[in-house]
């Protein structure tokens, strides 16, 4: 093949869409640079962006068309489900596949995807962290455990429930799901309240959280909030507002202050005139090691691929990364932040 | 051929959707930077594109009103063509048989991907016809159709994860237990009518994914099960593009089945009286026709279509997660019934293929796709109100006494 | 008064009306009879405008009608009893009379109608507050009739004002209408089953025959036509 | 005498603060013809509501004898199906057809409550299957000759003109091989000549054996057809018997008739 | 004790807020017989408008009450225009097709308008900005009800209570009620059909947009998807007061939120609106016309 075809796979349209199109965004700033600079090894990167809704059944139609297509690695998909679908056409036609987003740990942990890496942190990885900071540096006992009821929110939280319940150290007060989009949520705020909970940690995203928080706040509950990776985007601090201060999220080490994170967000500014969205940097990242291995191996085989995402370090947003043998990207140090005047700072 | 006063209509409509569109397409906020963007670009080109589009209907309309009139028999014609054409048991049989040929060799000379659409658009045929039993010919308006469906794609992917038990295996499990549920729904809400039934049964969907999503015990919640197998063939286990094509050929049997089915469903003694029912239940009633035993009937059917077909989803997928069957779903399913032509069977099989192909097809739009998408629903209702397919009822021929 | 001049309608592929002439003189009851399925309750209907003219013309006191919409119509002046009573279920036996007399504003004026046609009809007077859904049949076409009634209409059209209405009602229906062209001097436009009635009462008649007219004039001549006889008087 | 094949007694019915029905006694025997009049409003159309399970009598019974049975059985509270299956058919004052059915469809409705076949018969079409719906189909197409519609068998209901619409209605009925057929207002929205035929296909109804209660208000057809009549208003029966004793009976001609009848 | 007042009170907000929604939902599908796919995503313009405007207007420094009044104005302007141009286009075509057509017009028009504003606005979820600021008066309760849920409580009121006047005694309320009824019959004693139709999709869109602002200020979040939810929460609600019934909407919207906050609060979140499905269909049960809604006089 004369180009590098690089797909782009996930929520494009409907409701997650806010989830995939800064993926799609991201993929476009690095290939419109690279095509610039010559392409890779002499071939231009074509991109391949194919909408799958976060649908499984639609998932496996996107897969099967970017592989008919050709496609040489995939960026994508954004949704587990969608992506647990997906994989085994891509296996089975030898692409590698790296998601921003998907973060059920089956999808590494389990051995069944080979082709499949990932630039962000599974659910437990994450709720470890969460609950060692809540535990050992804010010293809480009674925590109540809330999520969207969705795959990565719920993921999040079930871990977060199973390591504070281990731990003997804290007792989980309430373990409940949101419905994601409901118009109000003051009744889970009372019962925040009354079960004398001393901090919400919260699996789901950004759009929920600012939502609880904001409640809370509205109905003079202080407790504190502490959250996943999925509230660490600054979207949340812009919506939630003043009622964000104080809140905790984990997320990859000190991305703000990183140039290369800089310096992608600036170019979004650029070439699309807003802020970008969720996992945009995941996605940054993930295109950055993608690009970067073809650019080692010299080559889009599979196994070729996969030894120098292992092998080769790559600088990116989210830090100096290279991947483990089952797909996570290691040196993505993970840390918790807290908003202070209006800003995530890394504690 | 156009006036001057349609020029000037077609004016003054693009001037309104100009300014309907104002604040959305020409002003962009940013709250928190301060930034006011205004794209008066976007004015232009809906005010121009709102007036070409005026001018195409015009144009449309005129062509119609000036087209040499039908003749009243012609148009008639028209509608039932192709029932007309299939009446003749000889063209039918040609035509059956030509199709046949088609799908038989249509893996072969198309890609994958393009078998893999097929497989999918087949599935919705089947939901088509089985929904159409409820809808089109019963009458009862479901809008969780895809309960069902959710019901027969876990009874496949729990047994076969829990017990390894094999596609063939659940199949006839999967449609049981959804057409159980389909009684199970049909008992409580046999006396409502219309909009009513619709919400109770839109509830009833909404409460079989809720409960999906949150039983996590049960049904490992959201995010799902995977490693489903797919279907066995002899006991082999299949490639991908092998699985893909045994598949396309166990949906081709399927649909196939099912239209036999359906089709003597619908002259006989039980698929009149549901006819009946739809038309008037207090007639019906008067006729001796058990009203709750005929929707139930229905009810079950109906189900018992989508539980199959939720098996045959499941063990495509490979993956399946409460996602898959929210309302939305549901709602397609109904649009293809509709637009299809309520209780025609060719009408349902026309439209899940308009209805599935095109998204895939409106790939080439990217993120206009969805868009496209509900812009030509819309236009396709207004363009044909009836469906494309209108129904005939069977004739019937005497030997005059 | 009114003129229909070739007046085409129908439905969808059906030419309900294929050529329809007629007119109509101010005071004047003219009646128009013929089988099932003749066109007569659609001729009523387009001149309502309920049914669009496809061609042909529809003149009220000299004024193009037949592009108007049916609430202009109405404003007009032009009011139907139309066939199948069209009672509004949901309102009561009062709000549908107050629905006859939506075009109006003389409030005194309405409560001395309504007061007339519960003396026409005391049954109504009993069920004024029942919801017109519930009345009986022929309950039902009195309420209908009274709805006219309301609009004080300058032509007032009737689509079989008689049926299923009890005999001794029947005879009461028949008086009003020669009543309220006498004393209101209401023009009646009155299509009927019930020709030979119709025909005692009226000053002219048309036949339509399968959309179209086939026969008219003075009453009296057609009650003693032999084929009106035949086909439409049962004799 | 055999008992009556339908004998209601004390028949009452409320709706809120309306007695549409007080206590009415009415019965009708095997091979007759009862006509049921009075005043708009007066409760016949109830009365039919009442006997054939769409509503529920506020007080008193319903009893049928079907041929051959000992004792009768009481209809009340059976919902509309039971009692069409233990044999009383009826017919709407308002027209109701199933519109998108042919004519013939419609008729074959009629023999749903008499026949069998359900999902399994009409998947497998095995020969009981096949033979019933012949029979149907067969049985359906004589009435329809019966009542002067065969040539129209395959036209959609709602294209038949209003007296062939309410002919179809009546082969309907019939279709349900009732013991006793219901009409009402069979004559309505038809012309003289229309109701001349209805007269002689109600003749030849009731000639075939078949025991008929109508309403109606065309007194010709009234007093041509019926053997008694009863007349009601009020809710509440004014008189009974024979078409002379009700054409002279003073308080039938003040309620109801008037003065002049022509007919 | 105060634990179920505390959910009482929450109960009540969030009906108030379903209320605000379904009563403009009730009239629309009152008059055509239409579940108006769409209402929800007029909604969501309602809440968009706002929000652009409100933007602007801050950004050009604004008095807060300005910007509230503005606002308001701009969203039911364009909300209405929206409304009456969508009847227009996707049901008037339809009016004398089979009764499911217009459903599936609203559906595609549904999908439409979230894509749309999706491609012109953005994807991402939005800041509202608060347009009700907190009283003063209502601290010593703020932990039990806020001033939004006043002020939404308030408008609910104040709607239903007009809107009630307006269908029962007034001429245009008149008009509503009869072409409900019997279209065709309602053209003969001359009211004009089309014009009542557009006035109801007005009305309603106009509801929709208050509704729009006050809710997303509420909130404090919109992004192109809220009106799909909304929608279907508001169709329930007014299927469950009885279809077309403006108190029933309200009663309904109440009840599914009492349902809602009570099942949170007692049982659990996660089946909340399982809890809200099942309540329906209970009561749909005994009351198969809704709870205030007219059971069909259908005489034969
Ligand atoms: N809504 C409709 N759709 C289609 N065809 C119709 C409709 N209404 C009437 N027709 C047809 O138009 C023709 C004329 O009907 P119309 O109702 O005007 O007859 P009519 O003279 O009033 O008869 P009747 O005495 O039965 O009332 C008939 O052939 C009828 O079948
Ligand atoms: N569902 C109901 N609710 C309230 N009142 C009713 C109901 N049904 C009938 N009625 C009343 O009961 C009375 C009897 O009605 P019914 O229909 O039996 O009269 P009818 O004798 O058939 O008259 P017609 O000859 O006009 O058809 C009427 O006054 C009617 O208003
Ligand atoms: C966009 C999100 C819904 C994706 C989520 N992190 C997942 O694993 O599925
Ligand atoms: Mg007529
Ligand atoms: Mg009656």
């Amino acid at each position: 093949a004369d180009t590098i075809k690089f797909g782009v796979a996930g929520a494009h349209s409907g409701d997650l869409a806010s989830y995939g199109l800064p993926t799609v965004n991201a993929a476009k700033i690095v290939i419109e640079k690279v095509n610039a600079n010559g392409g890779i090894n002499g071939k231009m990167v074509e991109l391949l962006v194919e909408d799958d809704v976060c649908k499984p059944e639609v998932a496996t139609n996107t897969a099967t068309k970017l592989v008919s297509e050709g496609v040489n690695v995939v960026l994508g998909h954004i949704c587990s489900g969608a992506t647990k679908a997906a994989l085994p056409i891509y296996k089975n036609a030898g692409v590698l596949v790296m998601s921003p987003s998907a973060t059920n740990p089956d999808l590494t942990q389990s051995g069944e995807y080979p082709n499949f890496a990932r630039t962000i942190a599974p659910d437990d990885a994450q709720a470890k962290v969460d609950v060692e900071f809540a535990l050992n540096t804010l010293g809480y006992t009674k925590i109540a455990v809330v999520h969207d009821k969705g795959d990565y929110g719920k993921g999040f939280a079930e871990f977060a429930k199973k390591f504070l319940e281990d731990s003997g150290k804290a007792e989980v007060v309430l373990f409940e799901g949101v419905t994601p989009g409901a118009v109000d949520y003051s009744a889970i705020v009372q019962k925040i309240k009354q079960s004398g909970a001393e901090a919400v940690m919260f699996g789901g995203y950004h759009p929920e959280a600012s939502k609880i928080i904001g409640m809370m706040r509205k109905k003079r509950l202080k407790v504190d909030f502490i959250s996943d990776d999925g509230v660490k985007d600054n979207t949340f601090i812009k919506v939630a507002g003043k009622d964000s201060e104080g809140a905790y999220a984990s997320g990859p080490k000190d991305t703000t202050k990183n140039p290369l994170s800089i310096q992608a967000v600036e170019e979004h500014k650029k070439m699309f005139g807003t802020d970008p969205g969720a996992f945009f940097e995941n996605a940054y990242s993930a295109t950055l090691a993608m690009l970067n291995a073809i650019d080692k191996a010299d080559s889009t085989d599979l196994d070729a691929l996969k030894k120098a995402l292992q092998t080769e370090k790559v600088d990116t947003p989210i830090g100096n990364i290279y991947f483990d043998e089952k797909g996570d990207a290691i040196g993505v140090g993970f840390s918790v932040y807290q908003v202070k005047n209006g800003e995530f700072v890394e504690l | 051929m156009f006036s001057l006063k349609t020029l000037r209509t077609g004016v003054l409509i693009s001037l309104w959707f100009v300014f309907l569109t104002f604040p959305l397409m020409v002003i962009k906020v940013d709250p928190l930077e301060r930034i006011i963007q205004w794209r008066w670009k976007n004015a232009l080109l809906v005010g121009i594109g709102t007036f070409l589009i005026y001018l195409v209907v015009q144009y449309l309309n005129y062509r119609k009103e000036h087209q040499p009139p039908a003749k009243v028999e012609d148009t008639k014609d028209q509608v039932s063509f192709i029932h007309k054409f299939i009446a003749d048991p000889i063209q039918r049989k040609l035509l059956f048989g030509g199709l046949l040929v088609i799908a038989a060799i249509f893996p072969f000379v198309v890609s994958t991907y393009q078998t893999n659409i097929m497989i999918t658009a087949l599935m919705y045929v089947v939901l088509g016809l089985g929904l159409n039993i409820v809808v089109g010919m019963a009458g009862l308006l479901d809008l969780g159709f895809v309960a069902f469906y959710a019901v027969g794609a876990y009874s496949y992917a729990l047994l076969n994860h829990h017990f390894g038990l094999g596609f063939w295996e659940v199949l006839p499990i999967g449609g049981g237990l959804a057409a159980i549920a389909g009684i199970l729904l049909g008992f409580p809400v046999l006396r409502l009518r219309g909009d009513y039934l619709a919400i109770v049964t839109l509830g009833f969907g909404e409460i079989i994914r809720l409960v999906l999503e949150n039983w996590s015990e049960f049904s490992k919640g959201p995010s799902g099960i995977s490693n489903i197998s797919r279907p066995g063939f002899l006991g082999m286990e299949l490639s991908l593009e092998g699985s893909i094509l045994y598949m396309y050929y166990i949906m081709i049997a399927f649909m196939i089945f099912t239209i036999f089915v359906v089709n003597r469903l619908q002259d006989s003694r039980l698929g009149r009286a549901w006819i009946a029912l739809r038309e008037d239940e207090i007639a019906c009633q008067a006729m001796g026709i058990d009203k709750q035993k005929t929707k139930l009937a229905a009810f079950s059917l109906g189900a018992f279509w989508a539980g199959l077909m939720g098996v045959i989803f499941a063990a495509k997928t490979t993956f399946i997660n409460p996602a898959s069957f929210t309302f939305l779903e549901s709602a397609i399913i109904l649009s293809i019934v509709v637009l299809g032509g309520m209780g025609s069977i060719v009408g349902v099989i026309i439209g899940a293929l308009v209805l599935i192909l095109l998204p895939e097809y409106l790939r080439a739009l990217s993120e206009y796709r969805m868009l496209a998408f509900g812009a030509i629903l819309v236009a396709m209702m207004i363009f044909r109100p009836q469906g494309m397919i209108a129904t005939v009822r069977r004739t019937y021929r005497f030997q005059k006494k | 008064m009114l003129n229909l001049e070739n007046v085409q309608a129908g439905y969808g592929n059906i030419l309900a009306l294929k050529n329809v002439s007629l007119n109509i003189q101010e005071g004047e009851i003219i009646t128009l009879i013929g089988a099932n399925g003749a066109g007569k309750s659609t001729t009523l209907m387009t001149i309502s405008g309920v049914v669009t003219c496809r061609s042909g013309k529809i003149l009220f006191q000299d004024k193009e009608i037949q592009k108007k919409s049916s609430d202009d119509i109405v404003k007009m002046g032009i009011c139907q009893v139309p066939e199948g009573r069209h009672i509004f279920p949901q309102l009561t036996v009062k709000e549908n009379l107050d629905m006859g007399a939506f075009l109006r504003n003389d409030k005194a004026e309405i409560k001395k109608d309504m007061d007339y046609v519960f003396s026409l009809f005391p049954i109504l007077a009993e069920r004024r507050n029942q919801d017109g859904g519930t009345l009986s049949g022929g309950e039902q076409q009195m309420l209908a009739m009274s709805r006219a009634l309301m609009a004080r209409p300058q032509l007032l059209l009737l689509d079989e004002p008689s049926m299923g209405l009890a005999p001794l009602v029947i005879k009461q229906i028949f008086e009003i209408i020669k009543q309220i062209n006498k004393e209101n001097n209401t023009t009646i436009f009155l299509v009927e089953q019930n020709a030979n009635q119709a025909l005692h009462i009226a000053d002219r008649g048309y036949v339509i025959e399968n959309g179209e007219i086939t026969l008219t004039g003075p009453a009296k001549d057609l009650l003693s036509n032999q084929e009106v006889q035949k086909a439409y008087l049962g004799i | 005498m055999s008992n009556p094949i339908l004998q209601v007694s004390g028949l009452t019915m409320d709706f809120g603060g309306i007695r549409a029905l007080n206590k009415l006694d009415l019965d009708v025997h095997a091979g007759e013809i009862v006509a049921l009049i009075g005043p708009n409003g007066a409760g016949k159309t109830t009365f039919f509501n009442c006997v054939t399970g769409i509503y529920t009598p506020t007080a008193g019974d319903v009893l049928m004898t079907r041929p051959g049975d000992k004792k009768p059985i009481s209809l009340k509270g059976l919902k509309p199906n039971y009692v069409t299956q233990k044999g009383l058919a009826r017919t709407f004052q308002n027209i109701r057809l199933f519109s998108k059915m042919t004519v013939l469809e419609n008729v074959m409705i009629g023999r749903h409550c008499r026949t069998k076949a359900f999902i399994l018969g009409a998947v497998l079409r095995n020969a009981s299957t096949r033979r019933e719906e012949q029979q149907i189909a067969e049985m359906s197409y004589s009435l329809l000759e019966k009542v002067k519609l065969a040539d129209l068998a395959n036209e959609l209901a709602e294209n038949l003109s209003y007296g062939a619409q309410r002919r179809l209605e009546i082969a309907r009925a019939l279709a349900t091989e009732p013991h006793l057929l219901l009409l009402d207002e069979p004559a309505a929205g038809m012309n003289p000549q229309e109701t001349q035929a209805l007269i002689e296909l109600i003749r030849e109804i009731s000639s075939d054996g078949q025991a008929i209660l109508l309403i109606e208000h065309d007194m010709k057809l009234v007093m041509a057809l019926s053997d008694r009549i009863y007349v009601m208003d009020y809710g509440k029966k004014i008189a009974e018997g024979n078409p002379e004793q009700i054409r002279t009976n003073p308080e039938v001609i003040k309620a109801y008739l008037g003065e002049d009848v022509d007919a | 004790m105060d634990y179920f007042i505390e959910l009482f009170c929450s109960g009540l907000s969030r009906g108030a807020i379903y209320a605000l929604i379904a009563l403009g939902y009730t009239m629309v599908y009152g008059i055509i017989g239409l579940i108006n796919f769409a209402h929800g995503e007029i909604y969501m313009i309602g809440a968009f408008t706002s929000f652009i405007v409100a933007t602007v207007l801050s950004i050009l420094g604004f008095p807060l009450l300005a910007i509230v009044a503005l606002s308001g104005v701009a969203a039911a302007v364009w909300a209405s225009a929206y409304g009456y141009t969508i009847e227009k286009i996707a049901y008037k075509p339809l009016r004398h097709a089979p009764r499911l057509s217009p459903l599936i017009s609203a559906i595609g028009m549904s999908i439409f308008l979230q894509n749309y504003v999706l491609l012109a606005q953005t994807s991402d979820f939005l800041p509202f900005p608060e347009l009700i600021p907190d009283f003063e008066f209502m601290e010593p309760i703020a932990h039990i009800v806020g001033s939004s849920d006043i002020v939404i409580f308030i408008t609910t009121a104040v709607v239903m209570a007009v809107l009630t006047y307006v269908i029962k005694f007034t001429r245009i309320g008149k008009a509503m009620r009869a072409t409900a009824q019997d279209r065709t019959m309602a053209m003969l004693v001359g009211i004009n059909v089309n014009n009542i139709i557009s006035a109801t999709f007005i009305i309603g869109s106009a509801l929709a947009a208050i509704g729009g602002l006050l809710i997303a200020s509420h909130i404090g979040q919109i992004n192109f998807y809220i009106g799909f939810l909304a929608g279907i929460k508001a169709f329930t609600a007014a299927v469950l007061g009885g279809i077309g019934s403006i108190p029933g909407a309200v009663l309904g919207s109440f009840i599914l939120g009492l349902t809602e906050s009570f099942a949170t609060g007692y049982v659990s979140s996660d089946y909340e609106d399982v809890f809200a499905f099942s309540l329906l269909v209970l009561i749909l049960l005994f009351k198969p016309s809704g709870l205030l809604g007219k059971a069909e006089t259908q005489k034969v």
